[in-house]
């Protein structure tokens, strides 16, 4: 019997291991897994590598991470926003690292470690200074860079719906990185708006199939 | 007299350069001013890299998704025929050159078309780059939109980017408040001026060589 | 205003030059676009390249684009199978042309060229012959194969319902190759059972974007 | 008496190696027999690389839906809790890891774990290759299920495959009708045989030298 529903955050988190690297879904404030961000923060982890598209904002989620020294290096696309005062902070006192890749490139290293590739040669950037230390090519006609995936121990997404297998569908554009991060991390834990019976999720309509999936905890809005 | 277009005039000038059935995708700032004067006699299909298509128009106040956000994390709605798809899908269709146009800022571009957008040489502040070498590598067509010079006054348009590139021999058109440029073989050459700017004057705020098409026009925005 | 519905199957496949890369979806009798494929042969265009997975079976669709000659390669993962008649007269004849592709990497590959890749590598076939003359890397510990996009002039592909957008839903397991192939061709030409109103199909449940099509065309079952 | 396992028997002992809640795809021949015999005190999340999770039993005469087929391209149903999805995200599954258990018949299989199930040295046929190697990379354990020899007597379990390779040093466990035997640092190491079989016999028909385990026991297959 197949039922990854766990009862509470903690225990959705409880096994995250110091230097664990951490995939964080969310695009500014849409599909944030806020409350299993949170509850990573109280289990205690330190010394994460956290991959997400932003470095947090305000005194909430991944900006309490940092706040609270747990995180070393954070690989992002986009770490400045209003908010990101934490981040900021920590950046210029030289105690984050913080690796810089472009949104698509983060998004398809990612997809490259949940599909067993080894990686990829892409245009984006390779004619930029995030190229620098990069093998790069002339493929069909234009300068690509070869991009190495990005597999993690953990990814904590936030989905709408799922059932006991795992299956999950999302809400609008809070979709956004939880189903490739579903694909690339050992252990995929997913917070919900709601569990619904199996067979309950059209099949033809299931974004992220529970084979990717681990564990699921319910959060009501 | 120079009177320089304003931004509104400068996104209705760029609105007419989109054909009607486009897949556009807006950067931030500026561009995003493009969809509010595009004409319904136009179907645009506008895509979001935050995984949208079909994005609507900014809703009521009150009927805010806090999810359902564009690029620049303001609130949006979804047309009927929109969809949404994930991160990784979302830049399958800028990088896989599905996208018709794409219309960008700049800080800088160069007579062979480069672009620098993201990166200033400003170290106080962490380096960010989001979608935009993704869309500039992407889109069939690139535009950039931008003021033709700094807020002080220094010239954008220039031989060679002094700021990090974000992409290679990409623009095909440039928007400015004084003229339309087209990024040709033998570098910037002008379309159109705004109304009472003489070629000499916009050279002289100009980086690059300019030349001036033979039909060279005033700008009409609408 | 956009509308990608065409009238008639001939009006869809009208343009198809000779020499012209075609990608055929289906995956045995599955999904597959007969109609369009028949359409074609009318059309007459010759010296295609196939992309497909299987070579036809029987005297139909693929089967019978090689029985008229009109195939003069043909790039599958399985072209075997008991009703395989045609492909296999003609592939012993010497009068085909066969690449073979390992079944994961043929979807890869298309994906990539959809994707605007210059390529990945993999560890699928990295040790076996259709690795020969290919370039071979240990990355991540084990051999894998750098595989290059695979790009087309026209898709053919079924679907089960389509709006004038063009966005795509697919049914059970017909939807196979549909989705990647739609991205990787310069025309996708889609056959549904059904058109809906703008706005008809679910939006969280889209399975294809319109982005990625061209024309639907109606074929009642 | 040599009692050779017949290919159900066979079947049953790799169902009682496939643990509770597994992910397993069931190559075409063979293996499609394990699916018939696995318990129902065990739920098994059977996939099909043709864009099917949570695969079911054949449908009843008359039900049959002729694009829900498997990727023997015959027709089965979807379970409650099953999904559909595209070619390349089948393939994801596979490659990616995310399959527990791949079942996998064989022409030949070597000391080393090489497997060999996709082509023989025959030129007469077009070669035909499907997903094999994809399976044969990704799971997290590749069983192989095959007769201990060929039709004609020949060794199947070889020092080197002779056959051409569909993956090198991928199998982890192979199950015949006379013995299940591990991949280990040493070559083959023989787990079980079947009712009859003695060690000298069962070296008799293996090309590669074997190991036998301390605890060698007679397989059961239930």
């Amino acid at each position: 019997m197949i039922d990854k529903r766990v009862a509470t955050l903690a225990e959705a988190v409880a096994d995250v291991a110091d230097g664990a690297t951490v995939l964080v879904g969310g695009f500014g404030n849409s599909g944030v897994p806020v409350e299993l961000v949170h509850a990573l923060l109280e289990q205690g982890a330190r010394d994460l590598t956290v991959v997400t598209n932003n470095a947090g904002s305000g005194e909430t989620d991944i900006a309490a991470l940092i706040r609270e020294r747990r995180v070393r290096r954070i690989i992002c696309s986009y770490p400045r926003s209003a908010g990101s005062v934490w981040f900021e902070q920590f950046w210029r006192a030289g105690e984050i690292e913080l690796e810089l890749v472009p949104q698509g490139t983060l998004s398809e290293r990612m997809r490259a470690a949940g599909a067993g590739l080894g990686g990829f040669f892409t245009p984006t950037g390779a004619d930029s200074l995030l190229a620098d230390g990069k093998e790069v090519r002339v493929l069909d006609g234009r300068r690509q860079v070869f991009e190495r995936p990005l597999p993690a121990d953990v990814a904590l997404i936030k989905a709408d719906r799922a059932d006991r297998w795992g299956n999950l569908v999302y809400r609008t554009a809070a979709r956004n990185f939880g189903p490739t991060m579903a694909t690339a991390a050992a252990l995929t834990v997913v917070q919900v708006r709601e569990f619904v019976e199996l067979g309950g999720l059209d099949p033809e309509a299931v974004v992220t199939p529970g084979i990717f999936v681990d564990r699921v905890v319910q959060v009501a809005r | 007299m120079i009177r320089p277009l304003s931004p509104t005039d400068v996104a209705r000038r760029v609105a007419r350069d989109i054909p009607d059935g486009s897949y556009v995708n807006l950067g931030i700032g500026l561009p995003t001013l493009v969809a509010d004067v595009v004409g319904p006699d136009k179907e645009i299909v506008y895509h979001s890299e935050n995984g949208i298509l079909g994005m609507g128009p900014a809703p009521s106040p009150g009927e805010e998704d806090p999810e359902l956000i564009n690029a620049g994390k303001q609130p949006v709605t979804l047309l009927p025929g929109g969809s949404f798809f994930h991160h990784t899908d979302a830049f399958v269709m800028m990088r896989g050159g599905h996208l018709d146009v794409s219309v960008l800022g700049a800080f800088q571009v160069s007579e062979t078309g480069d672009l620098a957008n993201w990166a200033t040489d400003e170290a106080a502040l962490p380096p960010a780059v989001g979608g935009a070498m993704d869309l500039a590598v992407g889109a069939k067509r690139v535009l950039v939109m931008t003021t033709h010079t700094t807020r002080d006054g220094r010239p954008k348009l220039l031989p060679r980017c002094t700021y990090p590139l974000t992409a290679a021999a990409v623009v095909d058109r440039v928007y400015t408040d004084l003229a339309v440029l087209d990024l040709c073989p033998e570098g910037f050459v002008v379309r159109e001026v705004a109304p009472g700017v003489t070629p000499e004057g916009l050279q002289a705020v100009t980086g690059a060589r300019l030349t001036f098409a033979p039909d060279l026009t005033v700008v009409h925005p609408d």
